[in-house]
């Protein structure tokens, strides 16, 4: 149940024999022929995988270096975060729970659920900070037209932290009835695992796409890191090759701090152990170990806590942190839309960013995979916004 | 005061325990003096004094209110512990706070600090037993009880593994949900008290805002009754706040005191 | 050049060379493997394909037939769009062209110009009816973050039909650099037989799909049809089968016209002969022969005219035209979005909308195939106007 | 009066020919018979009166917009020939129409109509020679001439197709582009009516909008001059509108009668 130090189950009492029947029961079924079987006939039928691994001919002239983009933008939903959901809410199926709750901030990972909700005909329902809500009308919507019910959380902040919280309180009166869908690799234990297990197939993909188009692995992956599912997704079937893996942070304006904001979500770079939303990681915390307000661009970065796994492959030197600011990510942005007709997340530009400067020192070898997480239809707003 | 010593004292006496929640600092650290000493003349027995944290998963609302007044009063541990250890009264008091502030603080210093400000007992509830062991050592170490929760849904194995580690009293999850007054007594809560068998004193805590609640709970076998969110609500209004508090500790009192004395 | 007395080339003189060049070009590597290969490898690794085709349980359920959807809302950009500009971004390439134009009303054809554009790197340039720059801002910037340049049409009523007109006009001044990119199967010939040609990957897969899942061919196909080109492209692969095929127009708020304006926009079920933008096809027009304006909720069919080829085949009785009014297909969205996870395009919303109501006679057999042309991300908007 | 005998009366006067073009009914029916007096006065030898349709593809933005008035002043094909019948002209009358509208009144129908309202030609910008043949035969059956558009771009077979086809008069398309006033005459005009080698006359049109481009256009070697948006451009004014439309006519046949003279 642990990464070296990190993870663990840091839960209130009522919460931990449903975290313990959910160890149980993934661990019945992660390795289960039936359950795989299905798990692949939606991810294959229902989200559109294998999602491409592309050459982009364009951005790797540009950029000197060979890139590879793995299109997650492609999947349905435009981003990863079906991948995980399907597998939960397949789980809850087998689980025999009849409701799933989850909370979100942005919607992204509501939507997912949404989609995976109605996909299997369970009961959704997603807790959003009421701010959040009017801030994203259109996932609210999103998740209502797919049969799923928001509940705007109106305390404190009125935003994701809160709707944490509150969906937090619903499994700890619900625990018998309910699974509750983590959106990333974070949470207390069997979270981290699972959501890697089922984002794994990105990784997967990859090597035998890689195998196919270069006849080798590649020099390096590089993925963007909030919690990280998208990260530890591909990094994962990688973990025991000689390829570099860059988690690639949230720089936000500037690596500072102050008592209780940071400028940036840098939690792998700047953040220092603590525990968490039921784990033990690297989180942005003030002395007396209050938790920071992180800050990005980049909504789904915006995460004071990473998980536990990268925390771990971080000290151990396994994955390389690092981060690109709001501004480098805006230019990949661009990059990637004018020169191949992609238009990324803001999440994925920040691994673009990264390659883009990183590419000329040579560090990352010489083919290189980025995850293109998700797709930036839902950022056109705030790009338009920073323009003016 | 230890707890234990408070719990014999009332088992003498053939009554149940008052425990009363406040958050420390809320509204400011000044405040909280006045309302430990409102709540011990109204008649409870143990004070637990939340330390706040920034991301108080395991408290509803009510309380996470009370936490961010206190937040923005100024509280920090640093205060807290000068705050309690400012505090003469011969009530054990408990602290009541997240892991991660005990975490940053360093395990062992947070454990001193509460022995030399005068406090008993520390809750943290987002530590399982599983998690608890380098916690647990210290506090034998310095004579701290290390007070775990139990819930509904605790049962086997786990359960056994609580009631073996737990020091002070044992807490019991009054209902599945989270802190917050609420206006029955469910019968798991009956079930409950039956099923943890331990020498170690029970109390009952969450949903808990009324003396016929309170005496239902001492009626059905605990050793002693938690009270927060109906206090923090107090605190919230502002108004009279010393004088509702301590009105509120008596009729809770009261009707622990009437079960017994039937 | 024509199919039966339909089709044709009616263009100005001016353009008539540039189609000639176009069909000799076209018809040479139609079937050159070179070519073909490039442009398999651009729609599998840059667009996605092949798309699913998912087995629709839940809607299959309640509409008491088995229905599979084509997944086309999975391809980049959300819609089935890209597969032609792909085929005729490569054409131009391969024409040593080094401009592409088209037009665009809502711009799902315009932002499939400009990823193609991007993607090849050659220089887009699109005309769009003023009032539809405004109303789809966000598609312009999208369309502009791909290096694609929009101009807004001030002329006529600043829509659509003036963005037609102008940018023939381009073409006319500058056919010798330039590649007209049409959007649909309509215009003059070669263009109704190429786009479907470039949209036929639609139908291949799906035959080799269903043969997977089924063992045999669906007992009928379902499209909807503005232009035509999602629904050609899944009828073409099955003309020679024993399929049926269903051609589901717009039926707006009712199937009247006035002397200017018809309701509807089903050219099929309701229009005359004539000829319209180069070809000769079914169109909505009055006693003289003016164009009516047409309408729809769903701004991809509301078109007044057809893909000259889907008017053949409705004379021959191969395909069978019908239609789906606004409120029907509204309907179908919202039942596709709570029963599957998946929210349709308007457009592709109406053949749900006439799978619902035809199911239930058993007109279209025991399994049917819709093709879902698009995601309804972009309809949001409208849905929610509509509900309010 | 027939094309072909206008263009034999102005070749013994050693002069080329003004066709000018306006949109009937813009922007009302009435007002057409009006100016077409006024061009005839100012010179012009062959009017173009164009029937309005909805979709002018290859008409550019001023001849849209003439045509946009004339569909709001109630233009119709049925309006069209009423309005032509009542002109007591002795000048060539062509109609430019796009096929639709021919297509739609029925081919036969659509000739009868021109023979019997005293048109002499027809001009369809969007049926290239490909597709005329049905029209061709009914226009030989009833004597009127179909004309046929060559741009800098036809070539080899197609010319030879659309010469052999052509009668009344050739158009050629001065330039790549659409119908609309510009100020120079490319070299590409020049070599075009070089490279159009027929005995029908050749008439130059698009982009000519005064008497200098016209005495070019001819100089040339052109037969005649065709001007239209230059005209609808002060229809579209609505200032002095028959005045005006005289004197540009005057000016364009003054220019075009310049060259011969020399």
């Amino acid at each position: 149940t642990k990464f070296g130090r990190y993870g663990g189950q840091f839960v209130p009492e009522i919460l931990m024999p449903a975290l313990e029947e959910l160890t149980e029961q993934y661990e019945r079924y992660r390795d289960d022929p039936t359950f795989n079987k299905e798990l692949d006939y939606y991810l294959r039928d229902f989200a559109g995988r294998p999602s491409p691994l592309y050459y982009a001919r364009q951005l790797s002239r540009e950029y000197g270096v060979k890139v590879y983009l793995k299109r997650e933008d492609l999947v349905h939903g435009g981003a990863h975060k079906l991948n995980n959901t399907l597998g939960q809410a397949l789980l809850t199926r087998y689980m025999g729970k009849k409701r799933i709750i989850a909370e979100t901030g942005a919607g992204q990972h509501g939507t997912a659920c949404a989609m995976a909700g109605a996909a299997f005909g369970i009961k959704t329902e997603i807790y959003m900070g009421a701010k959040d809500t009017q801030r994203q009308r259109m996932n609210v919507y999103r998740m209502e037209l797919m049969g799923t019910k928001v509940i705007p959380v109106k305390s404190g902040s009125q935003t994701l932290k809160d709707a944490i919280n509150e969906a937090m309180r619903d499994w700890a009166t619900s625990v018998e009835t309910t699974h509750y869908m983590m959106g990333s690799v974070v949470g207390p234990h069997p979270y981290p695992a699972m959501v890697r297990d089922f984002q794994s197939v990105i990784g997967k993909e990859v090597r035998t796409q890689i195998m196919e188009k270069e006849g080798q692995l590649p020099d390096s992956i590089v993925a963007c890191t909030g919690g990280g599912s998208n990260a530890m997704g591909i990094f994962y079937p990688f973990i025991d090759d000689d390829v570099d893996l860059f988690a690639v942070e949230a720089g936000g304006s500037g690596m500072k701090t102050t008592e209780k904001e940071a400028l940036h979500s840098a939690s792998l770079c700047m953040g220092e152990e603590g525990v968490l939303h039921g784990m033990r990681t690297k989180v942005l915390q003030n002395k007396y170990g209050q938790i920071l307000e992180s800050s990005s661009i980049a909504a789904g970065l915006d995460y004071a806590g990473v998980g536990p796994e990268l925390a771990y492959l971080a000290d151990t030197g396994r994955i390389r942190p690092c981060s690109s600011m709001d501004s480098e990510a805006l230019e990949a942005f661009h990059d990637l839309c004018r020169l191949e007709g992609i238009i990324p997340a803001l999440e994925s530009s920040h691994a673009v960013a990264y390659v883009k400067k990183a590419a000329e020192s040579g560090e990352l070898g010489d083919i290189v995979v980025i995850n293109i997480s998700g797709r930036g239809d839902k950022d056109l707003e705030t790009v338009m916004g920073v323009r003016k | 005061m230890r707890i234990g010593d408070k719990f014999n004292e009332l088992k003498r006496k053939n009554e149940g325990a008052l425990i009363a929640y406040i958050c420390a600092g809320d509204p400011t650290p000044d405040d909280t003096k006045r309302y430990v000493v409102s709540l011990i003349k109204g008649g409870a027995d143990i004070i637990e004094l939340g330390l706040p944290f920034s991301d108080p998963t395991a408290d509803g609302p009510t309380i996470q209110a009370g936490i961010e007044r206190a937040l923005n009063g100024g509280m920090t541990p640093d205060v807290y512990f000068k705050t309690v250890g400012a505090l003469r009264v011969n009530t054990p008091l408990v602290v009541m706070t997240y892991y991660n502030l005990i975490f940053k603080r360093g395990l062992e210093t947070f454990v001193k600090d509460c022995a030399s400000s005068g406090i008993s007992g520390i809750i943290v509830p987002d530590l399982p037993a599983e998690e608890s062991e380098e916690l647990a050592l210290l506090c034998s170490e310095y004579d701290i009880d290390l007070i775990f929760l139990v819930a509904p849904t605790t049962t086997g194995a786990r359960m056994d593994r609580i009631l073996s580690r737990g020091t002070g009293f044992i807490y019991l999850v009054a209902r599945l949900g989270v802190t917050g007054a609420r206006s029955d007594i469910a019968s798991s809560t009956q079930e409950l008290i039956k099923r943890v068998k331990t020498a170690t004193p029970k109390a009952v805590g969450f949903g808990i805002s009324n003396g016929k609640q309170a005496a239902e709970i001492i009626h059905a076998g605990a050793d002693g009754v938690i009270v927060g969110s109906a206090f923090v609500d107090i605190i919230a209004s502002g108004k009279d706040t010393e004088q509702r508090l301590e009105a509120l500790a008596r009729e809770l009192k009261d009707g622990i005191r009437a079960v017994k004395e039937k």
